[in-house]
Order: C-alpha cells, then structure tokens, then sequence
C-alpha cells in the first residue's frame, strides 16, 4: 500500500491524492494544492528548491495526520509534499481530507496547511533572475513547533 | 576554552555525534553533515555551543531535533544520536 | 477551450478542473468533491441518480463564478457536476478554485459550494435497496434561491 | 371553471406555453415536458393555476424559471416562452 504520508522528488498526482482518501462513509474530499507563484512580493521567481530532512518530515506529515484524528475522528487525510526544483505553478503539497460532513473536510484541510508550515522540517529556496534565498532566514519567523504558522509561498 | 574544559567526570568521555544541516546551515557549515567528535557534551546546548565555538557560526533562531524529533536544549545527546539543525521551515 | 462551468454525464476528472484554474499568479489550489455516500441517515444508498436542468444548471453555475469574481477578484473557479447513475464514491461535484492566496480559496471554494446547493437546478434521486425518492420533496427546505442551503449528501 | 373564465381582453388571447418538469415533477404530471395551449395566461401565476387545475396537481412549494432565469409569481409570461418547474434542488 502507497504511503498516505510521503514525502517525494516525484510530481503529485491530485487524483491518486483524492483516492486515497475515498471511500463509503464519506460524502466530501477537499483537496488543497500548493504552487509555485511566479510573483512574491512583486519580485518574480523563475523557479523554487524544495529540500526536506525526509525521514523526520515524513514522521511529522504523520503525527499531523494523528492531530487531525484527535480533532475530526470521522476525517481520513493523506499528503504529499514534493521536494527538488520546481517551476511555476508546478504542485509543491498536495493535501486531501475526507469526511462524511463537509464543513469538517474544509476546517481538517487548512489546519493540515497551517500545521505543515510550522513544524514539518521542509525548506523553500527561491531562485530569482538576479539571486537566491532560503526562505525563512531572514523573515521574522518563529523558533518553536507550537507557534504561528511561518510565512510560505500561499499564505 | 570554555566551561565544559573546566569540568570533570563522565561528561569528560568523547562522543561521536551526528549533526544534520539544512537549507542555509548547509552553507554556514560548508555540508549537509558533521560528525562531531569531543568529550564534554551532554545536551543539546553543549552540541550547540561546540559548533558556534568551533565554526565560529551564528546559529541563533534554530530549532533542533535529536533523532528525528523536535528537541529543547536541555534534550540529552549521547553517544551516536544525530542532531539536526532545523531553520524556520518553509514548506507548504 | 473546455467550459469552466459546466454538467456532464461523463466522469469528472479532479486532474483537468485543478489544470484549469492552476496559473501562475496563484500559489492555492482548493478542490471540493462531492462523493456518494454510502449511508445517509442510517439507510443504504445503492447509487444516486441526479437530474440537472442542462441549460439553466449551466447558466447557475456561471453566475455563480461571477459572484465569486465580485467577493474574491483574485479568485479563478471552475466546476463540474455530473449528472445520470452514480455509485458510492463517485465524484458528484468537483469545485477547483485557485488564488493567490489559501483563505480566500478555501472560503470561495465553501461559498460556490453553498451557492450550488441553493441556485443551481440539479436534483438527486436516492435509491435505496427498498425504495427510491427524489431528494428535496419531502424534506423541510427553503422555497428561494437566496436562502439558506438545503440538505445534499455531503452537508 | 375559475377567474380566468371571466375575464376578458388580452388574456384571452390563446397561446403556447412549454412546461418543463424536473425531479418528482415528472411524476405529478407524466412527462418532461407539457405544452400548454391556453387564453388567459400571462404571469407565472396564471401557469401554476392553470396546472393545479387541469392536473389537480400538489404543486405548493415549487420554484419556477422562465426561459432559465428564476421567476416570481408576477413574472410575465408569453407566446413560446418556456417555465420551468424547479423543486427544490438537491445537486451537490
């Protein structure tokens, strides 16, 4: 069986993401996809760097994915999170929730984006015409898993 | 050099310790993995302060984990464990 | 080019209404998909059978986008509903809205899903293993379009 | 038969209305489509009584379209136009 909580050099497939998920008891699937904008900040990104501490990333995809259960004990989640270099509007995170309710779909689906942004060790290097920067080095960020969620490419 | 060289006892036998370097660390410490090899080191703290003494580097803001879990700096470290030093992330 | 809004008796892809509001100015993708589900109220649904006024569900859902274009201007939507026999898990609804910005995909993507539930003339017919009946003639529900939402399999 | 049988003028002039029937509909009136051959009809209103009345049909509750724009009781209707009866819908 496909890992429900993986981290990959491969691109996502939001289909195989929606199946995952899929089944009798629920009546809605929300999805959420995270791309590469070309614009952030008005400065134009040719293409971004996605690096993560793979083994560790994954275990906190999963502990995630234990938080939304303790939450919506009815919401069934899966997420892939791509790592590598990545072009505009190529898919960096894949997110898909089920649940026989769809109010719960729509609420597990953002917790999950918000979680990932403050403790799943993955990185983004943007790559602009005239440079380069690791995201998060230099914005006011916080130092600690429990806070607010960092500022990522969809914020 | 600093207090650890003043103390005694078990804290004195060198350890081997894995350390993990991501997105910017990588550049500060020149690779994605250290191996630190030094008596004196017991917690997360004292990883932290061998490699801002010995590398002359400006880790501060960085989280850590100690073997793939999310760590404080009173979090022991011993013999073969791997730190990892974790910026801000940025995924999503 | 494809239909932004449109009913189908074929298969919804949630890959192709993804491909059509992905671009460059957005870093969110939210999709909302409306699955059979397999117990409603305690009793088996065999399969669903849902009936759409073509023309007019057509015109309903463009509205819609243009309600969305007034609420969230930076806000991209697309959304297919099928129509004839679908089984458990199928895809009734598939609602892809892109943005700059995740909040407003998310709460977009729950308005047109909202708005379908009130505006939009597609009808759904249960059909249990004892019995059949169309969704919506005997449950308490409100005469006007501006109301509140009705009851729909994912609520 | 009702208030139309006493009116005159305009209304009574006979013309050709499209019913399209959805949902349970179909059932209350056998069909996807009825054609109404009528005088004295003018509003959406004259339609659904028109409807009871041929029909003794339960029709309280219905929306109506004319010519895929939703109506109100007082919407106009005319030669060749099309309504639609609309139950309450249930996609989603």
């Amino acid at each position: 069986m496909k890992k429900r909580f993986f981290v990959t050099s491969e691109p996502l497939s939001v289909e195989e993401l929606a199946a995952e998920v899929t089944r009798p008891e629920a009546g809605a699937v929300v999805q959420f996809i995270g791309t590469v904008r070309e614009f952030t900040q008005g400065r134009r990104t040719v293409y971004l760097e996605y690096e993560a501490y793979h083994s560790m990333a994954e275990k906190q995809l999963e502990a995630i994915g234990r938080e939304v259960k303790e939450r919506w004990p009815d919401a069934e989640s899966a997420v892939g999170h791509r790592t590598g270099e990545l072009k505009i509007s190529d898919a960096a995170v894949v997110i898909a929730v089920s649940t026989p309710h769809r109010k719960d779909a729509y609420e597990a689906n953002e917790y999950i984006i918000e979680r990932i942004k403050q403790i799943v060790p993955i990185w983004k290097k943007e790559h602009w015409e005239d440079g380069e920067q690791w995201v998060g080095d230099q914005l006011e960020q916080t130092r600690y898993p429990d806070g607010a969620p960092g500022g990522g490419n969809s914020d | 050099m600093n207090k650890r060289g003043t103390q005694t006892g078990p804290r004195e036998v060198e350890i081997v310790i894995n350390v993990l370097c991501f997105a910017h660390m990588k550049d500060i410490f020149g690779g994605e993995k250290l191996t630190i090899n030094s008596g004196g080191i017991a917690t997360v703290e004292d990883v932290l302060e061998y490699l801002k003494a010995t590398y002359d580097a400006d880790i501060s803001g960085i989280m850590t984990a100690v073997n793939e879990e999310f760590a404080e700096e009173s979090t022991p470290v011993g013999q073969g464990d791997t730190v990892a030093l974790i910026p801000p992330v940025s995924g999503g």
